[in-house]
């Protein structure tokens, strides 16, 4: 049903909002663990924290970011309109302004996570 | 001349559980925002943890009884609007007896993850010291 | 299936919603029987607005609103009808209001009135702000409002069931037998069902799907005037069949009559405002029936846009504040349907097929009556735009109509009540359902070499629209009269694709068009007998009114050779006829 | 110009079937080819008309080749279809204009109501299919009776026990406007068989019966807010809206549906308004 309708920004403001919050919540729950982990065996955290620094563990640590980010904003999106009804009638133009400080916040935070893979 | 009209209009009597739900994801959700994203920043910004040692996170981070109910609180409240969240995306897709299942399983995992996350906050101790 | 009930409303748009709420409130056991859902009605398109003598912008009276009905009517008004719709007028519209209906308020907080084509202050001087409304929707608040309060009266809804035939018990009516129940299409499965009740009512509304070009819905095919026309009871005054003069062309969709109110002009090709030459009084303000006239003079003089068969409604001087604040209906249509900007550009309009004055006839009561002298058919009952009370004659007045479905409707339910409590329930009757199944399981089972539902019904409109239109005479309705009954002999043979039971849409399209054939067999029939110009009815060759012949109501009674023609005489009580100038 | 409508076709019973129980309809020999059967019918339409399927039939999608005018609206070609091409067709439609309210269908994957949809703003390929998230009856006509049931279930209608005054009860323009937008409501479910939250849960009241209930809350004449509030305060009521606003795009009638439920989750807070 969802792929056969097309829905607009709200439907994919939406899905994405569902998605990112069940990825977020699926690394708190690894995140717990690990730390749960590393109290008891420090071995094991820096086993984790190598990984952390590998490429893949950076460019998924981007997506983490990404995905808070956007639930962060978008969370705000909701309750913006939750709280004043009204501005429904803008929640366009919420979602396209999200976009932009999603870019501007999120671009930079990328670099600097990533530089080092390139070794900067 | 009376004109029919309300300054306020009666309030049900009972909100119940789906309403504290309601109201509780966007209480945590505006706390989550200071929280988590100031947690995200600390740890990738301020610091990289990546670059630490495991000793990093006792020595620095948990010295501080301030720093440590500062990641008590967000974990409290990631645990629970994300488990609450989760609940309403299982309440959407499955139904009968699935529903009651999964739910289940959630609430256990949710007390596990709490359990395992207050020890190691509040109980570590810090090596060393 | 059989169903006893104490009362049973056929139709569930205003006057059948209505009358249902009497009855639930005096507990009586009562189906509502509708082919479509109830908010599905055709009340519900209705915009402008409904009239009431409320004076809460101006003075006004309920007897100056009898008047304008009186002369809008072309004098073939029934006056004690008239007298009871103006008086009713008042407290219907003050109990919608107690119902939860959205009026637009005064700055006071009262219910908000606006001038309305033919509404006027002390019979006849200027106009009068009469007409109450709830935005550019007030039908759909009607029919909401009293939908919701069925809901909470707890009516019981019978959504989807399509009448199919009445029931009598004791014989016919024309002996003397009274009403007995129906029978019932269940559209879900093809199943026919029988409702017993002691009193039945007729609220299915007007069959404007005869014609072309046409405002009706299609599910307005006149089957509740049909069945009864079948079943002996004849029709009165169907020859009156009001044109609205602006609708979209091609499709008839209207355009209210408030775009006119509100300062709208119409012009030809050559950009002229026309109706100065013909009602230089009121302009374009002047009766539906004469505007649609002077439009179809234009057209033929070769005036019409490019020579074609329409002309255009201008409100561009309006400015954007008046026509997106009063008109947004107008401006919404023209921009969906024609692709034209109003703000810029002038639309075009065409008179489109909009209202029946004609119907069953009935009482003021909403007893429905069987012949000259008015005798009751006991326990059948018949209001809104299905039936004929006769308070519209031969031209129905702007709002008039939804006042009629309020103040009959409400009329019937509380009859209805009372009879109900003074007499027995119908006993079942054997193999009711017979004579309809053989009909439909005929046209289900017939070889598919006929000809389609679609074809005669295409025949059928135009020959309507061309000879049965805003200007008839003798020739072409002596033609239409020949084609229709051509038609009907090819209608036996017709034949269908879907012979299955759930949601056959074509079957039941089938049979409505045998309901369109007959009634317009019986307005072709009329319209050729009346040899006069009156109101909506106006002949080329006979283009004066006759009051001395014709002041009176045409009866058409069912006959193997076609409708048999009688007449009554019109009531009189207040106003004598006059000529009818504006 | 020339448009492929396809049409998502259901026909839930084989060919013959009797009108009332019992009653075998005389004459009709299952399979009987019909007369829609004529040029330009496409071949699905034959196979699906001989014997009893022994399988149930599955919904499938039907091309079928229409002459249209670009200002012709889709209930237009659904009309012009039954009457060329195959009568079997089955689809709802009464006004014609969009405010009755009957022929809301999926096309070109968007709820939209057929008789206020243009071919020109569609473009040569249009697809229909039923609302989405409720039983398919036949066709394109689907079952509306859950969808009415929830209606109900908000009381839509005035509560107010005071003694009725002599006249209207007066209002304030301001308060009459206050849910004007929410009278405008035709009962024609697009919204609610657009939305996720009731594809995924078809217990949720849906937005429809919340807008229904929004214009009586917010009426100043009306007296049984907190009852109507207590209904939508119940898991299947307003808290199930995700704010995904499929349903305001939806509505033909122009809706702010996403506002009034806020609006209505706002009152049921307690936030005055
Ligand atoms: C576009 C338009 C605008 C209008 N504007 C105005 C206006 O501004 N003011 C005014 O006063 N009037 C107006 N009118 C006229 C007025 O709206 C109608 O005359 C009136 O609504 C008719 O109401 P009704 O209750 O008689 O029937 P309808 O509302 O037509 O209802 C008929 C009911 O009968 C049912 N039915 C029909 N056949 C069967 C059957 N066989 N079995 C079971 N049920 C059946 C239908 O399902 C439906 O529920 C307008 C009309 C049109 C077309
Ligand atoms: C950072 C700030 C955050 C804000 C402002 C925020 C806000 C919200 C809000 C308002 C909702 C309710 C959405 C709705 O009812 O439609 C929500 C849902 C949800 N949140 Fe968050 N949230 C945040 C962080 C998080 C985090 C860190 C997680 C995971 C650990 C998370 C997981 C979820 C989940 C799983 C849902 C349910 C999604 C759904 O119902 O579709 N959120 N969030
Ligand atoms: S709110 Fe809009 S989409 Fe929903 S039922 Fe009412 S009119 Fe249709
Ligand atoms: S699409 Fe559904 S989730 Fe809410 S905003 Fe509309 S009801
Ligand atoms: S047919 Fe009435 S809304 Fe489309």
């Amino acid at each position: 049903m969802l792929l056969r309708y097309r829905g607009s920004e709200g439907m994919v403001a939406w899905a994405f909002h569902r998605i990112s919050g069940i990825a977020i919540w699926l690394f708190v729950m690894l995140h717990v663990l690990d730390i749960y982990l590393a109290g008891g065996d420090p071995g094991v955290y820096d086993d984790l924290l190598r990984f952390y620094a590998s490429p893949l563990g950076r460019v998924l640590e981007v997506l983490l970011g990404a995905a808070l980010l956007y639930h962060a904003l978008n969370g705000i999106r909701i309750l913006l309109m939750d709280f004043w009804p009204r501005l429904t009638a803008y929640h366009k133009h919420i979602w396209y302004a999200n976009w932009a400080i999603f870019i501007v916040a999120g671009v930079p935070a990328a670099i600097i996570i990533l530089k080092p893979i390139f070794g900067l | 001349m009376l004109l029919y009209s309300r300054s306020g209009r009666p309030r049900p009597q009972s909100g119940g559980f789906e309403l504290f739900v309601w109201y509780y994801m966007r209480l945590s959700g505006v706390a989550l925002f200071v929280l988590a994203l100031i947690h995200f920043s600390v740890m990738h910004f301020v610091f990289d943890p990546s670059q630490e040692k495991s000793g990093w996170i006792f020595s620095e981070r948990w010295n501080n009884v301030l720093l440590r109910s500062f990641d008590w609180l967000l974990l409290m409240m990631v645990i629970t609007h994300a488990f609450l969240g989760i609940r309403t995306v299982t309440m959407d897709y499955l139904h009968g007896g699935r529903r009651t299942l999964a739910l289940t399983a959630l609430y256990l995992v949710g007390i596990v993850v709490f359990v395992m996350g207050t020890t190691v906050v509040l109980t570590v101790q810090i090596p060393g010291a | 299936m059989d169903h006893p009930f104490d009362a049973i409303v056929v139709g569930a748009g205003g006057a059948g919603l209505w009358a249902a709420l009497e009855l639930a409130r005096e507990g009586v056991k009562t189906a509502v029987l509708t082919k479509l859902y109830p908010t599905r009605s055709h009340t519900g398109t209705a915009q402008g607005g409904v009239c009431a003598a409320l004076g809460n912008l101006e003075e006004d009276r309920w007897d100056w609103h009898m008047f304008d009905t009186v002369k809008g009517g072309d004098y073939l008004v029934d006056q004690e009808a008239a007298e009871v719709l103006a008086h009713e007028a008042i407290e219907t519209v003050i109990e919608l209001e107690h119902m939860g209906l959205p009026f637009n308020r005064t700055p006071d907080g009262k219910i908000d009135q606006r001038r309305f084509g033919g509404h006027t202050r002390n019979f006849g001087e200027a106009p009068v702000r009469r007409a109450c409304f709830a935005a550019d929707r007030t039908g759909h608040m009607i029919l909401q409002t009293l939908y919701q309060q069925c809901i909470k009266h707890g009516v019981q809804f019978f959504d989807e069931y399509q009448v199919v035939d009445l029931l009598f018990e004791g014989g016919e009516p024309e002996k003397g037998g009274r009403a007995a129940g129906v029978v019932a299409y269940r559209v879900a499965d093809g199943q026919l069902h029988t409702f017993r009740g002691k009193a039945v009512l007729m609220a299915t509304g007007g069959f404007g799907r005869m014609f072309r070009i046409t405002s009706n819905a299609y599910s307005l095919t006149g089957d509740g005037v049909a069945l009864c026309y079948r079943h002996g009871i004849p029709l009165e005054d169907m020859e009156f069949f009001q044109f609205h003069p602006t609708g979209i062309v091609g499709i008839g969709i209207l355009l209210s009559e408030a775009a006119r109110g509100e300062g709208g002009t119409l012009l030809n090709d050559k950009g002229e405002r026309f109706m100065e030459r013909y009602a230089p009084k009121l302009m374009e303000l002047a009766p539906r029936d004469m505007v649609s006239r002077a439009m179809y003079q234009e057209i033929r003089a070769g005036r019409g846009i490019g020579g074609k068969d329409y002309l255009y409604l201008d409100v561009r001087h309006l400015g954007r504040k008046v026509i997106e604040e009063k008109l947004p209906d107008i401006t919404e249509f023209a921009r969906i349907y024609q692709g034209v900007e109003p703000l810029t550009e002038p639309v075009p309009v065409q008179p489109t097929a909009h209202y029946a004055m004609g119907g069953i006839p009935t009482n003021v009561f909403s007893e429905v009556v069987r012949d000259e002298k008015n005798t009751v058919v006991p326990g059948l009952f018949a209001a809104g735009e299905c039936a004929c009370v006769s308070v519209h004659g031969a031209n129905r007045l702007g709002t008039n109509s939804l006042v009629d479905l309020l103040v009959f409707g409400r009329r019937a339910g509380r009859q209805m009540a009372r009879y109900a409590g003074t007499v027995e329930r119908p006993r079942p009757i054997d193999d009711a359902v017979e004579p309809i199944r053989a009909r439909l399981d005929a046209i289900r089972s017939r070889e598919a070499t006929g000809e389609s539902v679609a074809t005669i019904r295409h025949e059928l409109a135009d020959v309507m629209m061309d000879k049965v239109g805003v200007y008839r005479d003798g020739e072409l309705l002596t033609e239409a009269l020949a084609k229709v009954r051509e038609l009907k002999g090819r209608y036996s043979a017709v034949s269908i694709a879907d012979c299955g039971a759930v949601f056959n849409t074509e079957l039941l399209e089938a049979n409505e068009l045998g309901y369109l054939l007959d009634l317009a067999e019986v307005m072709a029939a009329g319209a050729l007998a009346r040899t006069e110009s009156r109101g909506a009815h106006s002949r080329e060759d006979f283009p004066e009114r006759n009051d001395a012949k014709w002041l009176k109501h045409t009866l058409a009674y069912v006959s193997p050779k076609g409708p048999t023609l009688k007449y009554k005489p019109v009531s009189i009580t207040r106003f004598e006829p006059k000529p009818r100038t504006y | 110009m020339n448009v492929d409508l396809r049409i998502l076709r259901y026909d839930p019973e084989p060919p013959s079937v009797a009108l009332a129980e019992g009653t075998p309809s005389a004459g009709v020999a299952a399979g009987t080819p019909s007369a829609g059967v004529a040029a330009g019918t496409p071949s699905a339409g034959a196979a699906e008309l001989t014997g009893r399927p022994s399988t149930p039939p599955k919904p499938h999608w039907v091309t079928y080749q229409v002459e249209a005018d670009p200002m012709d609206r889709v209930l237009d070609l659904l009309i012009k279809v039954k009457a060329e091409q195959d009568g079997s067709l089955s689809f709802r439609r009464s006004c014609g204009h969009g405010i009755c309210g009957s022929d809301a269908m999926l096309i070109n994957s968007r709820n939209r109501l057929a008789c206020r949809i243009r071919v020109d703003q569609l473009g040569k390929k249009i697809s229909v299919a039923p609302l989405p998230g409720l039983p398919v009856v036949k066709d394109l006509v689907v079952e509306m009776s859950g969808f009415f049931s929830k209606y109900r279930s908000v009381k839509p209608y005035l509560i107010n026990d005071q003694p009725e005054p002599e006249r209207e009860r007066l209002q304030s323009a301001k308060d009459r406007a206050r849910y004007d937008d929410t009278t405008k409501c035709i009962l024609c479910a697009a919204c609610t068989s657009s939305c996720p939250s009731f594809w995924a849960r078809p217990e949720y009241v849906g937005p429809a019966a919340i807008v229904q209930a929004h214009r009586f809350i917010f009426d100043s004449r009306d007296e049984g807010a907190a009852e109507r509030l207590e209904i939508l305060a119940d898991e299947d009521g307003v808290w199930r809206c995700r704010t995904i606003f499929n349903c305001v795009e939806a509505c033909p009638r122009g809706i702010n549906i996403t506002r009034a439920i806020l609006e209505v989750s706002g009152a049921i807070v307690g936030r005055r308004g």
